[in-house]
């Protein structure tokens, strides 16, 4: 195709063929998206149809009684579950901004020694374990955790200064656990900030802080706008935290409850009802960054970031940041502590009073350890690549080319992300428990494919969203100048876009990645004995008062998930892609 | 060799417009410049050539052959960007053998066709560099020498030289020229430069509001315009308006002021001016064609005399803005010969019939 | 897939040998399943059996999503009332075992189709090195001291199908025909309690560090934590009674290896398997035509009063009380 | 009004040197252009005014203040980027009215100072336009508008006009120069156009890689360059080498062919430059100054025959590019007075003594 022209010669113009004329057509565009939604018809329609269906259904007929049933003044269980929920989201989204964003800044923004270890480090409470990290913050800022009591014994009080409850906690545990969602799309952000805008507001006498509140961080929207949606649904959908910190009257435990009641028309108009919040949420945002524009729009590519930084600014940067990571850090280190500490000898101390290597010992020496580790890893990796693909094909799909239908393939994409992990596995094992054409003809269920069909289909918005958020910020007459050197489509793609888009997509790999080997909630549902992974091993050694053992294994995972992010890391060399 | 036709195409932007029915054939191997304020249309009607946009209405052809709808990769035409569009995550050498690499050539011979680029734009040793660290000139030659070296069948020329100096754009200037006549290359030119594009270009059309005013030669466009803008748009123009109080043997007499009349020659009319006596008309004289009169030559035939409101020297010239009663004047001289007057000071200028020009 | 390779190497399948497959799900804990199934297999060795643990909800998402295609053939554990929905659902096979009257008709399905396995009684429990027995609360109104203030700790009470029995049973125990009565006494209860815990795991941490001191769980589950993993827990036999829960077994509508299923149905029930497990685990059996005298001495000397309860009342009646107490009383009573 | 000194400035990037030594003044209120080849170190010097670089040398003072290290948003300088860096998320409006929202001035006040400033540049009613609807050369204007409307102390310009046409050019240019006047404004203007630094500075500083060459008034640098590099940066110029013979009576002659002498005056010589007999010296001979001949004149002082090479009509003038024996002749001829020659066309040329420029 790209054979060298002699240069007299009139150019490579193929007469038109049937295909050529179809190509040509604006209307070829639906096309190539076309795999994409089909992939979600596959995926995410025919699957969760049937609950939105069942929400319609009443004795075989169709009707709305459900809602109304909802919605009735007389029971107000339904609309108090739906406001907490959505407080909540509303609340985590503020909190886990400011921390992700904050972390990202002073991790992006100052050179310090020690800042790449920093970087990676706070990467890893992503990795929390999902059963067992929740409890480690009980064990932290409970009544009878470290620091509540080490106060107490400290400045002699008769009760513990402090406890974590009620919407605090949830708000707590929302903010160390999803925090990472805003840091990972905000910094790469960061990194593809033009600075030049910086100096511009510099220069019509902006301060620091009027730089961030009107450059940099509308800048970020498409950042922050990502991980908002990730964050909001993930609140809405989430289980746990609000249980354990006695806050019960959320949309899940309603349609937990539905559930276990064997209420099932209820329960798919609850998990309706949550991702139509979700979905109009994602809609209100949609909206909020259409407005404006986020390309880096700077004639030629600016020079390399302002120099002119404070030795103080360093330092404290330096100092906020390690706090900042230990702070974050904190969960993870008590899973630590507790799997060297004897199962039931702490009690009323502050820290644990005998220490034991007998948790390692009974992992290491049992050769089915490794078994769910090999598993998970697996499992994830192949819901990566999966996710990877189409997230980065609808990414692009979405940022770059013009076809109608945008908001619906982003509402489908989302969709999974929005409801509880339970009705998705359930929703999966529905649709794949018998042979279809969407499975190959294939019974899914119980085979080992079903676990990274449900990953990739959970986690189908986190390298979709980061990846796209990057794309609005690069400049896309890079990819015209590419085209025009003659480069085909996936050329360009592969030498232009994707390394210009990296960080993002980087970012969302390791989410995806990250999340797939944490995943607890679907998995219990999906797993066979050959396909166990972490989670569920965890589960069932928690499950058999095993918690020291449980606490060890979460450790192998963490420390199994920091070597990925390090190596990740290596392999890009740091600021992979980094655009600008 | 190839030629460029636009069948009366027009891009519109939602509801405004960029460009409207533009509607011209480029010849193969022509040297063509668009010109015209900023904002017209230039870029945009570039752009739809290389493919990036697609005409609301009307045909692109590339000699025969309709390329309206065919994707920017296929159409082999090198571009030099107005943003420059340059690879952030490249080199300087990695930009400029990108479109080498594409073509699918030879390492050896990539290496050497981009050496030879990089010297071409003075850019040899900077091979290893990041985009990031160059300066602003720097990064246009290297978008100027990534177009340059996949030796297209179109080259497409979005003020390739806004940001280099004098020096560097002449030389520049003559290798693009080389390149064009040697290679045959059909090259499409946008400047803001009238001079550039008068000294380089075959052919010039000069567009308004996304509309084409004027195509012709630099001679036509200069001596000839069709009308008021392109006038005053392609270099400096006097344009006075008066009426044509006599018409005889070829001469045009026409009254200015109470006591100002000058003397054309009718053949000097744009097609769209009629001559009538009474008839209201516009004359252009380009301020160099303003000389100064000796003290002896007042009252003669085209003389005036006027009063200096602004005095400039810009080194090859000194500039008047001057004031003939109701008339303001802007004269030019050349060289040495010239004592510079200050404001307020009275001279005598004087306008040869043959450089007086008649629009509509 | 990728999972081939595996099989064969861990000898798990061994499908080759022409040998039974049994898939169960089962919601008893690891020790459980550690204690029986080892004996199961050596009795059974053609049977190649697949153990899945998970909570005892996730069973039921499970069954009803795999419907259509079963996956599992036998469910072992789980409340009376998961039994009852999954039953309606249409998601349990009909078996009646040789021995099957011998089990009282509450502790079983009328068409057969799932079975108890053994009694749960739900009774007091507290931390023993935090309260003397004899200062330990006698009865479920003791519970309502105001001493007891900010020192109970209650397992969620929605998420659990348990405490959720129990809570109706309290109601019940007032007045079945004006649960007014009921809401009153779990308002006291409320009042008393510090905290309501997302799972058991919680509970006995929060217990053991004594975060609370009382709390209401099952006896078997009291005796695994005090004789199994020491912890520091001891149980008092509420003297008007307890209500005794039941824990059942079904084999699943659709069981692919129908006749394994039946096998493992017959081997729990099996007599020497009671005793064994009332001894290992402090099980106490749904069959009635044992002799008490071959069991371990907890099991002689409990005397196993119920609640005198009508089940039909209850599971009637626990949505309303239940959305009543979460919407009404919880976190209320204090006020 | 306050005035800027560089005080022995350098900058190094890593290894490569951006500039070295920069020393010199501006006075309060003065129109100062740096000008240079693509890559001197106009920008970084301008950028270490602005307080984006540290210098890594030297002191940064405006008035008596030393302001090396004060950050950029306490200096209260204007500056047109040379990549316009516009907030892309903003309008054109928000764009301009940036600076004065930070100044916290009031909403109607802003409004009006907006308003006006998109007029000054043209812009008006595009005020709510996003930046990515706007052509290269608005883009630029909005970058100007947003500098000029916080009426800054110290104007910072980076080739703030490059991607306009020539008469938006003149007009900005003048405006910024009224402003400048009126405001007392001190101007540091980057610009690659020398005409435009010519006829707009009060003094003009000249680099080369990153060195000082000269500073002066634009008459000095023109009329008086110091050596090679700025008198053919600064305009055209034809540099031809030869040897004295004669030194007489404030007259020098040289010959620079075996069948060619000039004839010059001694004080048109650079400071460098000592004129002796025997001593190769450069001359310096702008084209404009080379006049054509008559006929008659052959074989006189200063005249020579020369082939023309090239020729080329600008539109004012007629280029010529010839051939006299081993010299090579730029030649410029202004006006409709003048005959355009052909290629291999003979014609005389003439140079006047006074127009002649000794270099070292
Ligand atoms: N970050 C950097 N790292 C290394 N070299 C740099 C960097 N920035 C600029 N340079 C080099 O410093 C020199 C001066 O650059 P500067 O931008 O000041 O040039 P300039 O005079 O503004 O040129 P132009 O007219 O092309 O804009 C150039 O040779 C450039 O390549
Ligand atoms: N995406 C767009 N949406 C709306 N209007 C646009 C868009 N792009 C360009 N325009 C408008 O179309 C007109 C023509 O733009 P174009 O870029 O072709 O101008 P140009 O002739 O290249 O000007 P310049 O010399 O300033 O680069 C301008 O008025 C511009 O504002
Ligand atoms: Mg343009
Ligand atoms: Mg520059």
């Amino acid at each position: 195709m790209n054979k060298p022209q002699p240069q007299l010669a009139p150019p490579p113009i193929r007469s038109s063929s049937r295909w050529n004329s179809l190509t040509r057509s604006p209307h070829f565009v639906y096309v190539l998206i076309a795999p994409l939604f089909l992939i979600l018809l596959a995926y995410v329609i025919y699957p969760f149809f049937q609950t939105f269906r069942q929400s319609l259904q009443l004795d075989g007929g169709f009707s709305l009684q459900n809602y109304s049933r909802f919605f009735s003044l007389e029971h107000t269980a339904n609309l108090e579950a739906l406001w907490t929920s959505v407080y909540i989201s509303v609340l985590s989204v503020i909190t886990c901004g400011i921390v992700g964003v904050a972390m990202a800044f002073l991790l992006e923004r100052y050179e310090f020694p020690g800042r790449k270890l920093l970087s990676v480090l706070v990467l890893v409470p992503m990795a929390l374990p999902p059963l067992i990290g929740v409890l480690s913050f009980e064990f932290l800022y409970g009544s009878s955790g470290i620091i509540p009591r080490g106060l107490q014994h400290l400045l002699h009080l008769d009760k513990p200064p402090f406890t974590l409850k009620g919407i605090w906690g949830v708000l707590v545990v929302h903010t160390f656990t999803m925090y990472t969602y805003f840091y990972m799309t905000a910094s790469s952000a960061i990194k593809g900030l033009d600075p030049s805008l910086e100096e511009a507001a510099a220069n019509l006498g902006a301060n620091r802080f009027t730089i961030w509140r009107r450059v940099i961080l509308p800048m970020l929207t498409p950042a922050i706008v990502a991980a908002s949606l990730l964050v909001f649904m993930i609140s809405m959908a989430s289980y746990t935290a609000p249980l354990i910190f006695g806050i019960e009257r959320t949309m899940t435990m309603q349609i937990y409850l539905s559930r276990t009641n064997g209420d099932l028309d209820m329960a798919a108009t609850q998990s309706t009802l949550l991702s139509v919040v979700s979905i109009l949420f994602l809609i209100l945002m949609r909206w909020y960054q259409g407005a404006r524009n986020y390309q880096n729009m700077s004639k030629g590519v600016s020079v390399h970031r302002t120099e002119v930084k404070s030795k103080a600014g360093r330092n404290t940067a330096m100092v906020l940041s390690f706090l900042g990571v230990l702070v974050l850090m904190l969960p993870i280190l008590v899973i630590v502590l507790l799997a060297f500490s004897e199962d039931g000898k702490w009690t009323t101390q502050v820290l644990p009073p005998s220490y034991t290597l007998d948790h390692f010992k009974d992992l290491f020496t049992d050769s089915k350890t490794w078994r769910p580790i090999a598993n998970s890893f697996k499992i994830s990796i192949a819901a990566t690549i999966g996710n990877l693909l189409f997230g980065v094909a609808a990414a692009y799909a979405i940022v770059r080319m013009n076809f109608k239908g945008k908001t619906l393939l982003d509402i489908l994409i989302m969709l999974p992300w929005a409801l509880p992990g339970t009705v998705v596995a359930v929703n999966l094992i529905t649709a794949f428990s018998e042979p279809n054409a969407f499975s190959f003809g294939q019974v899914l269920i119980g085979s080992f494919w079903i676990l990274p069909l449900a990953y990739f289909v959970r986690h189908l918005p986190l390298i979709f969203r980061s990846t796209s958020s990057t794309l609005m910020q690069t400049d896309r007459s890079v990819e015209e100048a590419a085209r025009n050197l003659g480069a085909s489509w996936w050329y360009t793609f592969r030498r232009v876009v994707f390394p210009m888009a990296l960080s993002g997509i980087l970012a969302g790999t390791l989410l995806a990645l990250v999340e797939g080997i944490g995943e607890f909630v679907a998995s219990i549902l999906l797993y066979t004995n050959k396909t166990t992974p972490i989670s569920v091993e965890i589960f069932q050694r928690m499950y058999a008062f095993e918690f020291g053992t449980a606490c060890a294994y979460g450790v192998l995972q963490i420390v199994m998930i920091i070597l990925v992010l390090y190596v990740s890391r290596r392999l890009t060399g740091g600021n992979a892609g980094s655009a600008i | 060799m190839i030629g460029v036709t636009l069948d009366r195409v027009s891009k519109t932007f939602g509801g405004a417009k960029g460009v409207e029915e533009v509607d011209v054939h480029i010849n193969p191997g022509e040297f063509f410049t668009f010109l015209g304020p900023s904002g017209c249309g230039k870029t945009t009607t570039l752009r739809m050539i290389a493919g990036f946009y697609y005409p609301s209405d009307g045909r692109i052809l590339f000699g025969e052959h309709n390329v309206t709808n065919m994707p920017p990769n296929k159409r082999n035409t090198g571009m030099v960007f107005q943003n420059y569009a340059l690879f952030p995550h490249m080199t300087v050498f990695e930009n400029i053998a990108f479109g080498l690499q594409v073509r699918k050539q030879g390492k050896a011979e990539i290496n050497e066709k981009v050496t030879r680029a990089q010297k071409l734009v003075h850019l040899d040793g900077y091979g290893q560099r990041r985009i990031d660290q160059l300066s602003g000139g720097q990064q246009q030659r290297v978008a100027l020498a990534r177009a340059l070296v996949i030796e297209p069948n179109i080259l497409l020329l979005d003020e390739p030289l806004s940001n280099l100096d004098a020096k560097l754009r002449e030389e520049t200037r003559q290798e693009i020229k080389r390149l064009q006549l040697e290679l045959g290359i059909t090259t499409i030119y946008v400047t803001h430069d009238q001079s550039e594009a008068m000294s380089m270009s075959d052919r010039i059309m000069v567009m308004k509001d996304g509309v084409v005013q004027q195509i012709g030669t630099p001679h036509e466009i200069y001596n000839r315009p069709v009308n008021r803008f392109v006038a005053s748009f392609i270099g400096e123009s006097n344009l006075w308006e008066g009426t044509v109080e006599r018409l005889e043997g070829g001469m045009v007499d026409v009254r200015l002021a109470p006591d100002l009349r000058l003397t054309g020659l009718a053949k000097n009319a744009s097609p769209e001016c009629k001559l009538a006596v009474g008839q209201k008309v516009t004359l252009s004289v380009r301020p160099e064609a303003v000389r100064e009169a000796a003290a002896s030559e007042r009252g003669e035939a085209n003389t005036m005399a006027v009063k200096v409101l602004l005095s400039e020297f810009t080194g090859i010239s000194v500039n008047y803005m001057a004031q003939a009663g109701p008339l303001s004047v802007k004269a030019m001289f050349v060289g040495q010969g010239h004592r510079m007057r200050e404001r307020d000071e009275e001279v005598l200028f004087t306008v040869a019939p043959d450089s007086i020009y008649f629009l509509e | 897939g990728g999972g081939d390779k595996e099989q064969a190497a861990s000898g798990e399948a061994g499908g080759d040998k022409g040998s039974q497959k049994l898939v169960i799900y089962t919601a008893r804990d690891k020790n459980v399943v550690e204690q029986i199934l080892p004996k199961f297999e050596e009795q059974n060795p053609d049977i190649d059996v697949e153990v899945m643990t998970m909570g005892a909800q996730q069973i039921m998402e499970r069954v009803r999503g795999e419907k259509a295609n079963p996956q599992a053939d036998f469910w072992w554990g789980g409340t009376q009332s998961s039994f009852i929905t999954a039953a309606n659902e249409g998601l349990l096979e009909s078996y009646k075992p040789s021995y099957a009257d011998s089990i009282p008709a509450e502790y079983k399905d009328e068409q057969d189709r799932w079975y108890g396995e053994m009694l749960l009684p739900e009774v007091i429990m507290y931390n023993s090195e935090a309260v003397k027995k004899e200062d330990a609360p006698k009865d479920w109104d003791d519970l309502l001291d105001p001493k007891w203030k900010d020192q109970i700790l209650i397992r969620g009470v929605m998420a659990s199908g348990t405490m959720r029995t129990i809570y109706d049973a309290m109601i019940y125990r007032q007045d079945p025909a004006n649960p007014e009565k009921g809401y009153e006494w779990l308002k006291k209860l409320d009042a008393n309690t510090k905290e309501y815990t997302q799972d058991p795991t919680q509970l006995y941490l929060k217990l053991a560090r004594q975060e609370g001191k009382l709390s209401l769980w099952n006896l078997q589950d009291i005796l695994i934590q005090k004789e199994l993993q020491k912890q520091p827990f001891d149980y008092i036999y509420p003297t008007s009674g307890a209500p005794i829960l039941v824990d059942g077994v079904g084999i699943i509508k659709g069981a692919k290896n129908l006749d394994a299923a039946k096998k493992f149905f017959d081997f729990i029930f099996d007599e020497g398997q009671l005793k064994e497990k009332a001894d290992k685990l402090f099980q106490i059996p749904t069959r009635t035509d044992i002799d008490k005298s071959q069991f371990p001495d907890w099991y002689k000397n409990l005397d196993t009063k119920p609640l005198d309860l009508d089940w039909t009342v209850l599971a009637d009646k626990e949505k309303e009380w239940m959305q009543y107490w979460d919407e009404n009383i919880k976190g209320k009573g204090g006020k």
